[in-house]
């Protein structure tokens, strides 16, 4: 399957062409698809010069990279050793079983991805979980469901 | 606004003092991470949306300010109103109206909206006197709370810049550096090492190009003191890295952010184009002969990318796996070229040296660790946040006084300090002087400063198999006493958590960690191992009744425990739905019953449960 | 020149040099798994590590992997202490459980006196250590073929995207310097396969035999200059031409000069 | 001057000394390695010509290896192989264009002639004088002197 990466040589165009800014230029694409396309990884090595091989090194290297297509809905259960204290395996478990998947995974119809993150350092407010970009604090069970019915 | 030499400065800073003069009260609006997650910013807009509808005397929407992190981000959203230091916690958007007729038109204290002690219940009304903050000594946090997070101006207005501008106009290189050694200063990120004699190797080192670089990836789960810092007080970092840049003599700096950290990267990237903007960063800074610049480098979610090496070659766009260490990062670190890599902590320290004088940093703290330290004080205690304290500070004095005890009164257990590298302490060792060296005496670490409470209801086991299972994530695999050492010790503590552990287990554990610790490659590998042998080291019985008896005394490990339903059941049917697994059946006002064989034992049931109907055994 | 003490020897080494070089040198048994001379040392197996110590550091010592440690004056060196011993054979203990069928692994463990794993046996292992060898050799032939995936316990060798590799020349050099010879290939007729790609093995002009594949040639002939007919007969045709040549040489001069 | 190889193959019996002599002179782990020269048929009647590597001024050996493990040394001016450098990709093999890079398939090596390290044995034990390694006596050296 051929992906649309139309958006990419505008990404490239905002980097100097280094391998300074493949990290970088990397976070931007997934940003723009909310994954990374292997025609964009491709595109991404010979603009900047860098192997291919270097360049899905380092893409597969790093945790915030997918190079599959994940939900528009991305739940992020923070597991960081406060949210672990405080019961962030139950909050995981709690979001397993509402959307039927496993961390990691994506649902079948493609709107919601559930990742574990190792800290986002709002440990005060533990146990953490984001939905896209909005944090929710002291998550407890019975809040567990409403939180996934929040639109970004 | 250009800033040319030392007087623009001044001036800007007058002037904007005086023009601040228009507004007897302000209204600081915490917009830290925390408080933004509890609605901050809906806070803000709702400040903004009461002037736009009427006219307010005395106050307009410059003397709304959005600041950075206060630490007691549990309380969040929090709003102070300066200069009375009134404090209010948990602000919704109806108290705004409230705020502003009340507090701000007619400077009285709205009570039902101030923060209760814990303990005591009593309402307490100024900031500074509330037990959180009255133990504290903030020097890094300095102005975090006090200034609008983004803003160059009120930075200087606090006197930022001041101590870069004594540094670039009347020290020699030499002797900024003599003045950080003479400090004591010792980089907050975890190893203690001191920071001057850093720059005066990296000084030392004969090259063309030399690189600063920020570490500004708190991988450590359960820290995030830079993170706070970054985000509320951007400029400040960028103080402490010019500072550092004149004094090793580089002109290129880097801050390594991590990729979580989104505000972090916006707050300093508006920092830095600021300060480009007014000519602190760029050619010729202040008239002499000093040009730096500073680029953000964002990680990309490796905890591994801490460890200075690896963090260099990830800021060149390469894998982050570390190097052997046996020629120091100082000499030829970024791109192969002497490089000095500090912590955000760390930086934010050395304005305040330049501009007080090594001898006042040198009178805070203890003789061998001078100065404070930020800890995230998080986990099962009463208060938790970010609290800065002098070093030398006792545990006891952080997690009761500051931090108000445990949760719901139980007993405290341990404290986990220095994240995955460090090790957790029992109440024995409550009394002990926190500082860099007596941490590591008693097995554990100072790290960048995450400090987890636990209670009787933390299974120590589980947290030493939550570590090693972190690490094994974490690895990145380069070396096999790493990647496959931590991956067995793994292996082995899960199988105790399932109680398919054996007699021997703990001594083989032990002799494997020896090997994982001296073998290593980096600083991951060799500290690995610490969480472990620290909680063997003094929790060994819960061990052994994981063991011997196939027991969870805590109640934590999934196949050791079994829950069941008591008589103080009263058919409410919460726990009903809260089961996944339909393990639970029942009517309305009838005790429940629960399927052992249905149950996973995931604890939902005992955790929406208000009347203790659920037994952990 | 330095002189450094290894295993009560005094041994002389160049200043900066890497101290497993010195030790190999000496012919001293000093295993590593991860090392090749081709390439920079990677300090990823460490069984190269020894224990090293100064008479001014007063007794302490540290273990440090030689194959990156460069050389300092009067270091002492012990390459088969206890605790060295003690640190290869639990690395060989835990390679042993991951790699439980490798006869490399075996033989190894065996010498340091590990013939059954103390630790939870990896079934579904392969033979790759992961030592990065094949990867490293790759990049400093400038292919950049085939790179290390992934990170920590999951890690693997891969090409890119695991698809067949672009840059690929097929030259072989990653599978014959695999130290458990785990990468595959195969070399049939006049076709060899490696990392799901096939290609067109040379064959002589002359006698048919095959030396290396096309693109290798290729490859060589435009970045090295070497004229693309040198490739084209195999290396036993090309002595017999020489042969001949120098035997018309030869005849002609005896021709002359009789 | 420097000693060069001089090879009449007039002079050659296609006796084999020179690759017993080599084959002696590079013992892999005591064992008898592969020669580095062959005497073969010259084309003509009683003709043989001791074939080895000419050390050739622009070596299409050492441009062929990618890792550098075929350098010059100084001192004799033979290609000389590292066999520890050595990734056997059989590149140089197949690039020289006089056949005389070879594989050592018994010990799985790529060798060649490093004339000894400035003694070639093959020449010390010719019999017959068709490989001499002697200094090579320019005619122009001739006329100076």
């Amino acid at each position: 399957m051929k992906h649309d990466i139309g958006k990419l040589p505008e990404i490239l165009d905002r980097h100097p062409k280094s391998q300074e800014s493949l990290i970088a230029i990397l976070q931007d694409i997934q940003k723009e698809y909310n994954y990374i396309p292997c025609e964009a990884l491709t595109e991404t090595a010979t603009a900047l010069s860098i192997p291919l091989s270097k360049v899905f090194a380092i893409s597969t290297f790093y945790n915030a990279f997918s190079l599959t297509p994940r939900g528009e809905t991305i739940i992020r259960v923070c597991t960081g050793t406060a949210c672990h204290i405080r019961g962030a395996e139950l909050i995981k478990d709690q979001i397993e079983t509402a959307l039927g998947i496993k961390a990691g995974e994506t649902t079948p119809d493609g709107k919601f991805t559930i990742e574990v993150v190792a800290c986002v350092g709002a440990c005060a407010m533990a146990p953490v979980v984001i939905n896209n970009e909005k944090y929710h604090g002291s998550v407890k069970v019975s809040g567990v469901k409403k939180l996934l019915k929040v639109k970004k | 606004m250009q800033i040319k030499e030392v007087e623009h400065i001044k001036k800007l800073r007058n002037k904007y003092l005086a023009s601040q003069k228009k507004f007897p009260r302000k209204v600081m609006v915490c917009c830290g991470t925390g408080c933004l997650a509890n609605g901050a910013g809906k806070i803000v807009d709702a400040f903004t949306d009461a002037l736009d509808k009427r006219e307010i005397k005395h106050f307009a929407v410059e003397a709304i300010k959005e600041t950075g992190c206060h630490g007691f981000c549990e309380q969040g959203p929090l709003v102070i109103i300066e200069p009375s230091g009134t404090f209010y916690t948990k602000v919704k958007t109806k108290d705004v109206d409230k705020i502003i007729e009340q507090s701000i038109e007619r400077n009285e204290v709205i009570e039902s909206l101030l923060f209760a002690e814990p303990k005591s219940g009593e309402k307490i009304e100024k900031y500074g006197d509330v037990d959180f903050f009255k133990h504290q000594h903030r020097l890094a946090l300095r102005n975090l709370g006090k200034i609008s997070a983004d803003s160059i101006i009120e930075y200087i207005s606090v006197g930022g810049y001041k101590a870069f501008a004594k540094a670039v106009t009347t020290m020699k290189p030499d002797e900024i550096i003599d003045e950080i050694v003479a400090s004591g200063l010792r980089g907050r990120g975890g190893g203690g090492f001191p920071a001057g004699r850093k720059w005066r190797t990296c000084r030392e080192a004969a090259a063309d190009t030399k690189y600063v670089v920020c570490n500004g990836d708190e991988g450590d789960p359960g820290a995030f003191m830079d993170r706070s810092i970054m985000e509320g007080d951007p400029h400040a970092v960028l103080e402490g890295m010019m500072i550092a840049a004149f004094a090793v003599g580089a002109d290129q700096g880097y801050i390594y952010v991590r990729d979580e950290y989104p505000l972090a990267t916006t707050h300093l990237q508006k920092a830095i184009e600021d300060c480009q903007e007014s000519g602190l960063l760029g050619e010729n800074i202040l008239g002499k002969d000093f040009s730096f610049s500073i680029k953000i480098a964002r990680g990309a979610g490796a905890f591994v990318c801490g460890e200075s090496s690896a963090l260099m070659r990830s800021i060149a766009g390469e894998i982050g796996e570390p190097r052997a260490k046996y020629v120091r990062s100082v000499i030829k670190g970024l791109y192969d070229q002497p490089t000095v890599l500090n912590n955000v902590e760390t930086y934010v320290n050395v304005p305040l040296i330049i501009d007080k004088g090594s001898s006042w940093f040198k009178g805070i703290g203890t003789e061998k660790s001078s100065g404070t330290k930020v800890f995230s004080l998080v986990g099962k205690v009463r208060n938790t946040g970010l609290i800065e304290v002098g070093m030398g500070t006792t545990l006891r004095e952080i997690i009761f006084d500051i931090g108000d005890g445990i949760i719901d009164n139980r007993p405290f257990k341990a404290v986990q300090t220095g994240g995955p590298s460090g090790g957790c302490l029992p109440a024995e060792h409550l009394d002990l002087p926190v500082d860099f060296d007596t941490l590591t005496e008693v097995g554990s670490m100072m790290g960048s400063g995450g400090m987890i409470v636990m209670d009787d209801k933390t299974c120590m086991v589980d947290v030493a198999q939550y570590f090693l299972g972190f690490l094994v994530e974490e690895s990145c695999g380069k070396c096999v006493p790493c990647r496959e050492g931590l991956f067995q010790l793994h292996k082995l503590i899960t199988r105790i958590c399932e109680g398919k552990g054996e007699e021997g287990d703990l001594e083989k554990m032990e002799h494997l960690s020896q090997t994982v610790l001296t073998a290593s490659l980096c600083g991951l590998g060799t500290s690995g191992p610490n969480p472990l042998l620290s909680t063997i080291k003094y929790f060994r019985e819960e061990y052994e009744a994981h063991i011997r008896d196939k027991k969870c005394p805590a109640g934590v490990c999934k196949s050791l425990i079994k829950y069941e339903i008591n008589d103080k059941c009263t058919g409410c049917m919460a726990c009903i739905p809260a089961c996944g697994y339909d393990a639970i059946t029942g009517e309305k006002k009838k005790i429940h019953i629960l399927d052992q064989d249905k149950c996973t034992k995931c604890g939902a049931c005992y955790a929406v449960c208000k009347f203790e109907a659920i037994d952990v055994s | 020149m330095v002189n450094i003490t290894i295993n009560g020897k005094t041994a002389q080494a160049k200043e900066g040099e890497m101290l497993l070089s010195v030790i190999r040198r000496l012919k001293i048994d000093v295993p590593a798994l991860c090392h090749h001379e081709a390439v920079e040392p990677l300090g990823a197996c460490r069984l190269c590590m020894v224990e090293i110590t100064k008479t001014e550091w007063d007794g302490w010592s540290k273990f440090v992997t030689s194959c990156l440690y460069p050389v300092e004056p009067d270091l002492i060196v012990s390459t088969h202490s206890d605790q060295v011993n003690e640190i290869r054979r639990t690395i060989m203990d835990l390679y042993l459980a991951r790699h439980p069928n490798s006869p490399e692994i075996r033989k190894l463990a065996e010498e340091y006196g590990v013939l059954k794993t103390s630790y939870e046996v990896q079934v579904d292992g392969d033979n790759c250590i992961l030592c990065g060898i094949c990867t490293r050799i790759c990049d400093a032939m400038g292919f950049h073929a085939i790179s290390l995936v992934g990170r920590g316990h999951g890690k693997t060798v891969a090409p890119p995207l695991n698809e067949a590799p672009p840059d690929c020349t097929g030259c072989l050099s990653c599978a014959l310097n695999c130290p458990t010879n785990f990468i595959e290939f195969s070399d049939q007729d006049d076709k060899r396969t490696i990392w799901n790609k096939e290609f067109e093995m040379l064959a002589c002009v002359k006698c048919g035999a095959t030396t290396i594949t096309r693109e290798f040639a290729e490859h060589l002939s435009k970045n090295r200059d070497i004229p693309f007919e040198y490739f084209e007969t195999c290396d036993s045709c090309h002595r017999k031409e020489t042969s001949l040549t120098m035997g018309r040489i030869a005849a002609w001069t005896k021709e002359a000069q009789s | 001057m420097k000693n060069r190889f001089i090879v009449n193959p007039v002079l050659c019996t296609g006796c084999r000394t020179c690759e017993l002599a080599c084959s002696f002179a590079h013992s892999v782990d005591g064992q008898m390695g592969r020669s580095r020269i062959y005497p073969l048929d010259g084309g003509m009647t009683d003709l043989w010509v001791p074939v080895t590597c000419l050390q050739c001024e622009e070596a299409a050996c050492v441009k062929s290896c990618l890792v550098n493990a075929l350098r010059r040394n100084p001192d004799t001016g033979a290609i000389e192989l590292n066999e520890d450098i050595c990734v056997k990709c059989m590149a140089c093999i197949a690039a020289c264009p006089f056949g005389c890079a070879l594989h050592d398939t018994q010990h799985d090596l790529i060798i060649k002639c490093d004339l000894c390290g400035g003694d070639p044995a093959c020449a010390k034990f010719c019999p017959t004088k068709a490989l001499e390694y002697k200094p090579f006596e320019t005619k122009k050296k001739k006329l100076a002197g």
